[in-house]
């Protein structure tokens, strides 16, 4: 249903083109579910923003994003206005700033049904108090009239889920859903995906920095560093791998790794403006040879697992 | 909503008496004396004490001032010293030149600014912007009175369309007083205007960055729909309090262009009163012009809490 | 478009402007709009502006050339010794709240002018009544303490007239007299309005109502003369403005004079100015024609002394130090004043002193003498300058009339003593015969010239402006006034 | 960035024109066509002319002359004002930032008072009080100036203060007053020096509005305003008269505007301009 | 353990004072911190682990005497915080310092880095030559892997870094206390990873005690030797950290445990959310609790177990 090939974006910084992203392709089948992983600068976010068409101005894109026989990257603006909260729904990284604090919940709910559905205000209503009290929000506790500065983080949440999956989208775009709230929130924010998704036979692509939370909800995998898929590939295969080193270090920096001490990547991420001519991770990588600094490894393999890299590790 | 109503409140009372303690004890160091000024050159000194005892000006200060403040309290906002009339007929004769001249420049300033500094900023960057920006940056950089006089000069000398100065007073219909109000309207409007534009598109600029409003077209909203819908009511609740605090800046402007379009209205009064030393006139004049900023920013208070719910339920 | 769009505009701005027809009307322009309106309470010359002759009568009253006429007296005779004048009233007048006018309210309003808490800001032209007495309703005997050679005409005075014994108390606000106008409304801060006494004792008025509007500001009373908005503005604040009304065929142009004395007062207790030859530097330094052309647009008479050309027993002394900057140096340096000596100059609002200081600062400099100009309102001018007499120099006008007296006062603001002076004055003010009076008046004036306690420049001019089809207005002002019951439109 | 080729032109049009006036200014003092005072009653109004670039007033003095005196009033009024407003309202404002309470609430409610009433009739007031001349016009406006550099030095030290390097240096043993002046002030003297440039800007049109009125600078030293004042009653006769003195204003006013905008720009792209 | 410990809390109350709701109210307050009682031993290690709003970073303020408490002590080696006159103070500062979160916000962006590392011995150790000085902050940079940076500014460094320049900030005084509030939390994993190295590494050589705040409990589990458990202001349960996270007493700890995503794992379902406020007596997570009984309700459960490993439950 989602098919991002070859997309590669670039973002004026300073007035110069700086690629944020190269190469990166995934497909995403109807009910299908994707997670993207990466720290800061992988250009996970960049994905989902080209995705749904919201990329900063004086972003430029090469590739191609298919939806349903659409190719989003050339359809005009109305057309993504037509798609957007209606066939596909995002939720952001900040619930605290995603709503408007003017609105009532249930009016921002309502808000896409409006548009889209073209209901009327009263049956808008009901449906948005029908929707937050599917996400958890209901009365007499959260009634729809309030605003989103008396809501706890968690609910705030809760709401932008209500409202993005108000019209019933065929995919559902997560950025980071959960990574500004408690553990416990958090966890009640992932089953309430995981449920919504499985319930309606929705798409996800779920963006997160934590391996932990994709190696839990997702079926495949993408491993992102540098603006590049490093790795991809299903879920069990990817964990069960961890063919590129990027993946292993990551898992074995990351505090929720079942056993032993954390064990520090060395270095920094390269600056998007200057990056190496070959293997973006190659400055860091214990296993670099000449060839990595040189040559950027394609993505190789079969669709159940690729590695983008010259030495990649055998199985764990 | 009462707590805060009741807070704002007693702040806007204490800042009232504050007011006018401070316009009083300035006024008792003016120099001049209200009863020889009355009186003038030939005036005798036991002539002069007669008057000041009949003004009630031998009383001691603070009495005079319990006096004074109860008299506002009550309505009674004294008897003018050279007019001999009660102030408060004189101070509404005036209004009705100020007040509708202050409302007009709001309005014409926010009319035009509110549409521009949208505008402005849902085309930031493009030569519309430019264009509206420069123009705005020139605005906000002319002073009121000499636009004043540019606009006598083109619309009163150069096309004798509108009357160069002069109030003909509401008796003698609506138009030929709104025509007399229209350039000094002009003269006031226009700089504020172009001030409050250049704070709308910064506003306006501001909202449009904040994370409701990419969710907001992650809905499906278009662009244009996402501004009108969401940024610009959350750019209004900074633009109101704005245009509250333009409203001194407003009166202080009306004093000046008042006398450049020599039109009856409070702020000559103030200048003549000072000149003549009328101290009651001053002192009322003053502490109702001070009330009024300390109102109108109530009121705006008010409004902005009824924009923002933040501010409503967090007070 | 747009261009039809800015026609619609103008027409409907011109709309407003409303069509000429036959009047009756008037109105009549004023700089100062008065405090009040009760002439015998305040020396606001703007008070007799609007009620001298329209609202209020004297007794006598002071016509157009400065002459004293009949009023509310129809005739009068006064004992040889001068100390006893017989009024002879007209009879059967009424006032506006239609109280009768008789001997009692001579006795009344003259009585209140002099009385200990009396506010009458001219109280010393009563001083010489010893009493008033009323032998019939209306025969009102005055007896003085001694002659006084301008009773008459002082009794002409607006701060002399008669007021209702019912409304005297609330005239500042609702003027009472018995004139041929009666108070209609006043909007305070923009005009006055009177309307015909349809009861006048005398002649019914043209006019069916006057209205004196009160602009300031020179340049909106341009505009409000051209615009038609006023019929007539006889002092027109905007003599720059002149030379465009001469060339408009609708309005005609005046130029009278007034009784206003423009001088530089000077502090005669002061150094250097109790110095007889630093007056006479700092006369010698200015070119009067040049400054009424600067300050005045070239209206103003020059003046050698305390006195105007148009007042009876003028002496022309403006020759008596004529423009001479060399002699002013010269005696500059005699009197030990050094170049660069800084004086302050006192400057109240009116242009003859704002622009006139101006002008006058650039002429000493000339000679050496930096005067530092201190704008001043009138309040504080009269506080500091006149009450208090704490001043180097100011510019000022004096519009009181024949009022040599001033300088024969014991204290006042010039601080200037003469005891010739004094005793020159005594002997005029006791003097009965004309012809004596009138020498003695030049004397006053020689003598003044000679001492130079203020530096004497010009004779305010009365610069008016009025619709050309106006017949009847005063052209001088030998008194603040705005008679108006003479006035008509022509056809 | 888009936009950062746009706007230093502001910075540079702004610097340009405010470098003008500082040297117009400056050359007043040694130098200028015509004395500013000098009167030529020979020649009263003319228009502009090779001798006269910009005409002469009512009393025969070369308007070009005035105009650049003018300038070096004007600019001094203003900075001395604007001087008297920020030696007294940053520190009032650093303290009420640093001592929360009573005296924050304090200061603060003093500025509300401030800015009741309107700025102008304060000056007036001020003016009348103290006999008008360009010292009185100084303090006048540099009282008001105060308030709004304690608002401004406050709200942008309160920020500070909230910053986690604070809370280290707290932490690192550092008082109050240390603080203050090592990391509060050189923090917020970004904003500070935008605020100054503006309120400059705005005390040159106070300066003009009180000399408009006759409450400046005092004659017969040349202002701006009152120059505007007296163009006024020649305004039939001589309208450029009251064309030149505005145009001076204008672009003063204009140049230190852009240049607060460029250095805003420059220093921090997400300080909102406090009016 | 006779001998007096480094850092004795005990009874910390700290409260709030909020807006009075009219003109005429008393002040509300609200109760931030409830009595806690803490004990860090010469060269120990305390985790504080809490979830937002739990009172974690209150709590590092008054340890750090930054905020006065309302009630209650806080020892360092014995020596009342509070009680202290102000060179008192100042000389107890030197012997504890602190880390914060915001690797962007803790620097002075003003400040080149030998500065911002040299304030603490400027303000607590006057008397310290400009060379020695010298000599002691580049001791301290190298120390923590950033030799000859000290005339560099903040913002020319990367997260990690810049948190290696605060934490070399807080050792230069060579403190024996160092209270971390959230120091990695901001971190992405493979720096985060890096930073606690580097600072287990610190703590042996310098021989440091650690008073470490973190709503992360796998970073808490790597560093610290003890670790307590903060609910609402509360210690719901302490002990030493293996012990905690193995057997974890409280239900509360038990569902922090449960939610924690696990690579490879299963998470877990989460406890459906409960949007209650805690009952006035008895225990505050009662109502999320899903084992409470009636005399949770009740009765306020105290800290009570075997000597190290202590719980605040009735069920415990």
């Amino acid at each position: 249903m989602l098919t991002v090939s070859d997309l590669s974006v670039t973002l004026p910084m300073a007035g110069v083109p700086v690629p944020v992203l190269s190469g990166v392709s995934l497909t995403l089948p109807r009910g299908g579910s994707v997670g993207l992983v990466g720290e800061s600068g992988s250009g996970k976010s960049m994905t989902a923003l080209a995705v749904m068409g919201l990329l900063p101005p004086g972003a430029r894109t090469g590739g191609q994003i298919g939806f349903d026989g659409h190719d989003l990257l050339a359809a005009p603006e109305a057309a993504l206005c037509a798609l957007r909260g209606r066939r596909i729904g995002m939720v952001f990284q900040e619930p605290m700033t995603a709503l408007d604090p003017l609105m009532r919940i249930g009016a921002q709910v309502a808000e896409p049904l409006r548009r889209h559905l073209g209901l009327s205000r009263a049956a808008a209503a009901a449906r948005a108090a029908a929707l937050l009290a599917r996400v958890g929000l209901a009365p007499p506790r959260v009634t729809p009239d309030l605003y989103p500065h008396q809501l706890s983080g968690g609910q705030r949440q809760r709401v932008v889920i209500a409202a993005a999956l108000a019209c019933g989208p065929d995919l559902l775009i997560a950025d980071e859903p959960t990574t500004a709230l408690d553990v416990t929130v958090q966890a009640q924010v992932l089953d309430l995906l995981a449920a919504l998704t499985a319930e309606a036979g929705m798409a996800l692509l779920l963006i997160t920095h934590d391996l932990a939370v994709v190696s839990e909800t997702v079926e495949q995998v993408l491993v992102m560093y540098a603006g590049r898929v490093v790795e991809s590939g299903s879920t069990a295969a990817v964990f069960a791998r961890m063919a590129h080193p990027y993946t292993r270090a990551l898992f074995a920096a990351s505090p929720h790794a079942a056993v032993g001490d954390p064990a520090p990547i060395p270095g920094v991420m390269p600056d998007p403006r200057a990056r190496p001519p070959g293997c973006a991770f190659a400055p860091r990588c214990a296993r670099a040879g000449g060839e990595c600094t040189r040559t950027v490894p394609p993505l190789l393999g079969t669709d159940a697992h690729r590695v983008a890299c010259f030495h990649p590790h055998a199985a764990r | 909503m009462t707590g805060f109503l009741l807070r704002r409140l007693l702040i806007l009372l204490a800042t009232l008496i504050a007011a006018s303690l401070v316009v009083f004890a300035v006024l008792q160091v003016l120099p001049g004396d209200p009863a020889a000024i009355m009186l003038g050159t030939g005036a005798r000194p036991d002539t002069v004490a007669a008057l000041r005892h009949r003004l009630g000006l031998d009383a001691p200060l603070a009495l005079r001032y319990l006096r004074w403040i109860a008299g506002l309290a009550t309505g009674d906002f004294g008897i003018s010293y050279t007019y001999s009339v009660p102030v408060r007929t004189l101070i509404g004769e005036r209004v009705l030149v100020s007040l509708p001249l202050a409302v007009l420049a709001i309005v014409l300033s926010t009319a035009i600014a509110i549409p521009v500094g949208v505008l402005a900023a849902a085309r930031r960057g493009r030569a519309a912007d430019a264009a509206m920006m420069g123009v705005a940056q020139v605005g906000v950089a002319i002073p009121n009175f000499w636009l004043g006089l540019l606009l006598i000069l083109l619309f009163a000398i150069r096309l004798p369309w509108l009357p160069a100065s002069g109030f003909p007073g509401w008796d003698g219909g609506a138009w030929p007083a709104l025509r007399a109000l229209i350039l000094p309207a002009l003269a006031l409007g226009l700089p504020q205007g172009a001030i409050l534009a250049r704070v709308t598109r910064a506003a306006v600029i501001e909202t449009l960055g904040e994370d409701f409003v990419r969710t907001a077209r992650a809905w499906g909203l278009s662009r244009r729909a996402a501004l009108w819908r969401h940024a610009v009511p959350n750019a209004l609740v900074p633009v109101v309090t704005l245009i509250g605090l333009q409203f001194s800046f407003l009166l202080a402007g009306t004093v000046i262009v008042e006398n450049v379009f020599t039109l009856p209205g409070l702020g000559r009064l103030v200048f003549q009163a000072i000149a003549q030393r009328d101290l009651i006139v001053v002192q009322d004049l003053v502490v109702l012009l001070a009330g009024s900023v300390i109102a109108v920013n109530f009121v705006v208070d008010l409004v902005a809490a009824w924009l923002d719910p933040r501010q409503r339920l967090a007070a | 478009m747009k261009r039809m769009l800015l026609a619609l505009a103008a027409g409907a701005l011109l709309a407003g402007a409303g069509a000429a027809q036959a009047k009756d009307t008037l109105t009549l322009g004023m700089v100062l709009e008065p405090p009040h309106l009760d002439p015998t309470a305040g020396a606001a010359s703007a008070i007799r502006e609007v009620t001298y002759a329209n609202i209020y009568e004297g007794l006598t009253r002071i016509d157009r050339t400065g002459a004293v006429q009949p009023a509310l007296a129809e005739s009068w005779s006064v004992s040889p010794n001068g100390l006893t004048y017989s009024f002879k009233l007209v009879a059967g007048v009424k006032f506006h709240d239609g109280t009768p006018f008789d001997c009692s309210v001579v006795q009344f309003s003259y009585g209140r002018a002099m009385a200990p808490d009396s506010v009458n800001a001219q109280k010393q032209l009563f001083e010489p009544i010893a009493g008033i007495a009323c032998p019939d309703r209306f025969t009102a005997v005055v007896t003085l303490k001694r002659p006084s050679a301008l009773f008459l005409f002082d009794m002409g005075w607006g701060d002399a007239v008669m007021v209702s014994p019912k409304s005297a108390a609330t005239d500042k606000t609702n003027p009472v007299g018995t004139g041929p106008f009666r108070f209609r409304q006043w909007v305070h801060g923009d005009r006055v309005e009177l309307e015909r006494n349809p009861d006048y004792w005398g002649s019914q008025p043209k006019l069916k109502a006057v209205t004196f509007k009160f602009v300031s500001d020179p340049s909106a009373a341009t505009a409000a003369v051209l615009a038609g908005d006023i019929d007539a503005f006889p002092l027109f604040p905007a003599p720059e403005a002149i030379d465009q009304f001469r060339a408009d065929k609708r309005f005609a142009v005046h130029v009278g004079t007034t009784e206003g004395k423009t001088i530089v007062a000077l502090n005669n207790a002061r150094k250097p100015f109790d110095d007889i030859r630093v007056r006479r530097a700092l006369t010698y330094a200015i070119d009067r024609t040049q400054l009424i052309e600067a300050a005045q647009s070239g209206f103003g008479k020059p003046i050698g002394s305390h006195y105007v050309p148009t007042d009876p027993g003028y002496v022309d002394l403006t020759g008596t130090y004529p423009y001479d900057p060399a002699k002013a140096k010269a005696l500059l340096a005699e009197a030990g004043v050094k170049p660069g000596t800084e004086i302050t100059l006192m400057l109240p609002p009116p242009p003859y002193a704002r622009r006139g200081g101006e002008v006058i600062a650039a002429m000493w400099e000339q000679v050496g003498i930096r005067a530092k100009l201190v704008p001043i309102e009138w309040a504080q001018w009269l506080d500091q300058v006149f009450k208090r007499t704490d001043y180097d120099a100011t510019i000022i006008s004096h519009t009181e009339a024949r009022d040599l007296d001033i300088y024969a006062r014991d204290k006042y603001y010039f601080n200037y003593h003469s005891d010739a002076y004094r005793a020159l004055y005594q002997t005029y003010v006791q003097a009965v015969d004309p012809k004596a009076q009138t020498d003695l008046i030049g004397a006053l004036q020689k003598k003044l010239a000679e001492d130079e306690p203020n530096v004497f420049l010009f004779a305010l001019a009365a610069v008016g402006v009025a619709d050309a089809r106006l017949r009847g207005l005063w052209e001088n002002q030998p008194i603040p006034a705005n008679d108006v019951t003479g006035v008509s439109w022509a056809e | 960035m888009k936009g950062s080729a746009w706007r230093s032109p502001s910075l540079l049009a702004g610097a340009a024109i405010t470098a003008v006036m500082v040297a117009v200014a400056l050359l007043s003092l040694v130098w200028t066509p015509y004395r500013p005072t000098a009167m030529d009653f020979v020649h009263r109004l003319a228009p502009p002319s090779a001798v006269h670039p910009l005409g002469t007033d009512s009393f025969g003095r070369d308007v070009l002359s005035m105009i650049m005196a003018g300038a070096q009033s004007s600019l001094t009024v203003a900075l001395i004002a604007v001087a008297v407003g920020a030696g007294l309202g940053i520190p009032l404002g650093a303290l009420a930032a640093a001592r929360a309470g009573l005296l924050d609430d304090l200061v603060m409610r003093g500025c509300d008072l401030a800015f009741a009433f309107p700025a102008l009739l304060t000056a007036v007031m001020i003016t009348a009080l103290a006999g008008p001349g360009a010292g009185n016009a100084m303090l006048a406006i540099g009282i008001f100036n105060i308030p709004v550099f304690a608002r401004v030095t406050r709200g942008a030290a309160r920020g500070v203060w909230a910053r986690e390097y604070v809370l280290a240096a707290r932490a690192a043993g550092r008082g109050d007053a240390a603080i203050s002046v090592v990391h509060v002030l050189p923090n917020i003297a970004a904003v500070l020096m935008v605020q100054a440039t503006i309120q400059f800007a705005l005390a040159i049109v106070a300066d003009a509005g009180l000399s408009y009125v006759g409450l400046g600078v005092q004659p017969p030293q040349p202002s701006w305003g009152r120059m505007l004042n007296e163009a006024q009653t020649f305004i039939w006769r001589a309208p450029l008269l009251a064309i030149f003195p505005g145009l001076a204003i204008m672009l003063a006013v204009l140049g230190l505007n852009l240049l607060g905008d460029g250095l805003q720009d420059l220093l921090d792209p997400r300080l909102r301009r406090a009016r | 353990m006779t001998e007096t410990p480094l850092l004795e809390v005990t009874g910390l109350v700290r409260d709030y004072i909020l807006i009075r709701p009219h003109p005429f109210a008393a002040a509300p307050r609200r109760r931030v911190l409830h009595g806690i009682d803490l004990l860090v031993p010469e060269g120990g290690s305390l985790g504080i682990v809490g979830e937002s709003g739990s009172g974690k970073s209150t709590l590092a303020r008054t340890v750090l005497a930054l905020e006065p408490p309302q009630g209650g002590q806080v020892r360092l080696a014995g020596q009342d915080l509070f009680a202290l006159g102000r060179a008192g103070l100042r000389a107890a500062r030197r012997r504890m310092q602190a880390v914060f979160q915001d690797p962007y916000g803790s620097l002075d962006p003003r400040h080149p880095v030998g500065r911002i590392v040299a304030e603490p011995i400027v303000a607590l150790e006057p008397g310290t030559g400009a060379a020695e000085r010298r000599a002691r902050v580049a001791a301290m940079l190298e120390d923590v892997g950033l030799a000859g940076m000290a005339g560099k500014y903040p913002h020319e460094f990367s997260g990690g870094q810049r948190q290696r320049i605060a934490i070399a900030r807080a050792l230069v005084t060579r403190p024996a206390l160092v209270v971390a509030d959230e120091p990695v939390s901001a971190l992405d994993v493979s720096v985060q990873a890096q930073v606690l190295a580097l600072m287990r590494e610190l703590r042996a050589r310098h021989g440091l005690a650690w008073l470490f705040i973190s709503h992360d409990l796998g970073v808490v589990r790597w560093i610290t030797a003890r670790v307590a458990v903060l609910y609402r202001g509360r210690v719901v349960e302490e002990g030493p950290t293996a012990s905690v996270f193995d057997a974890p007493r409280h239900p509360y700890t038990q569902a922090l445990l449960a939610a924690m995503p696990r690579i490879g794992g299963q998470r877990r379902r989460a406890a459906p959310p409960v949007d209650a406020d805690p009952p006035a007596a008895g225990c505050a997570y009662a109502p999320r609790c899903p084992r409470a009984i009636a005399r949770c309700t009740a009765e306020r459960p105290v800290l009570d177990g075997d000597g190290s490993h202590r719980a605040a439950c009735h069920l415990a």
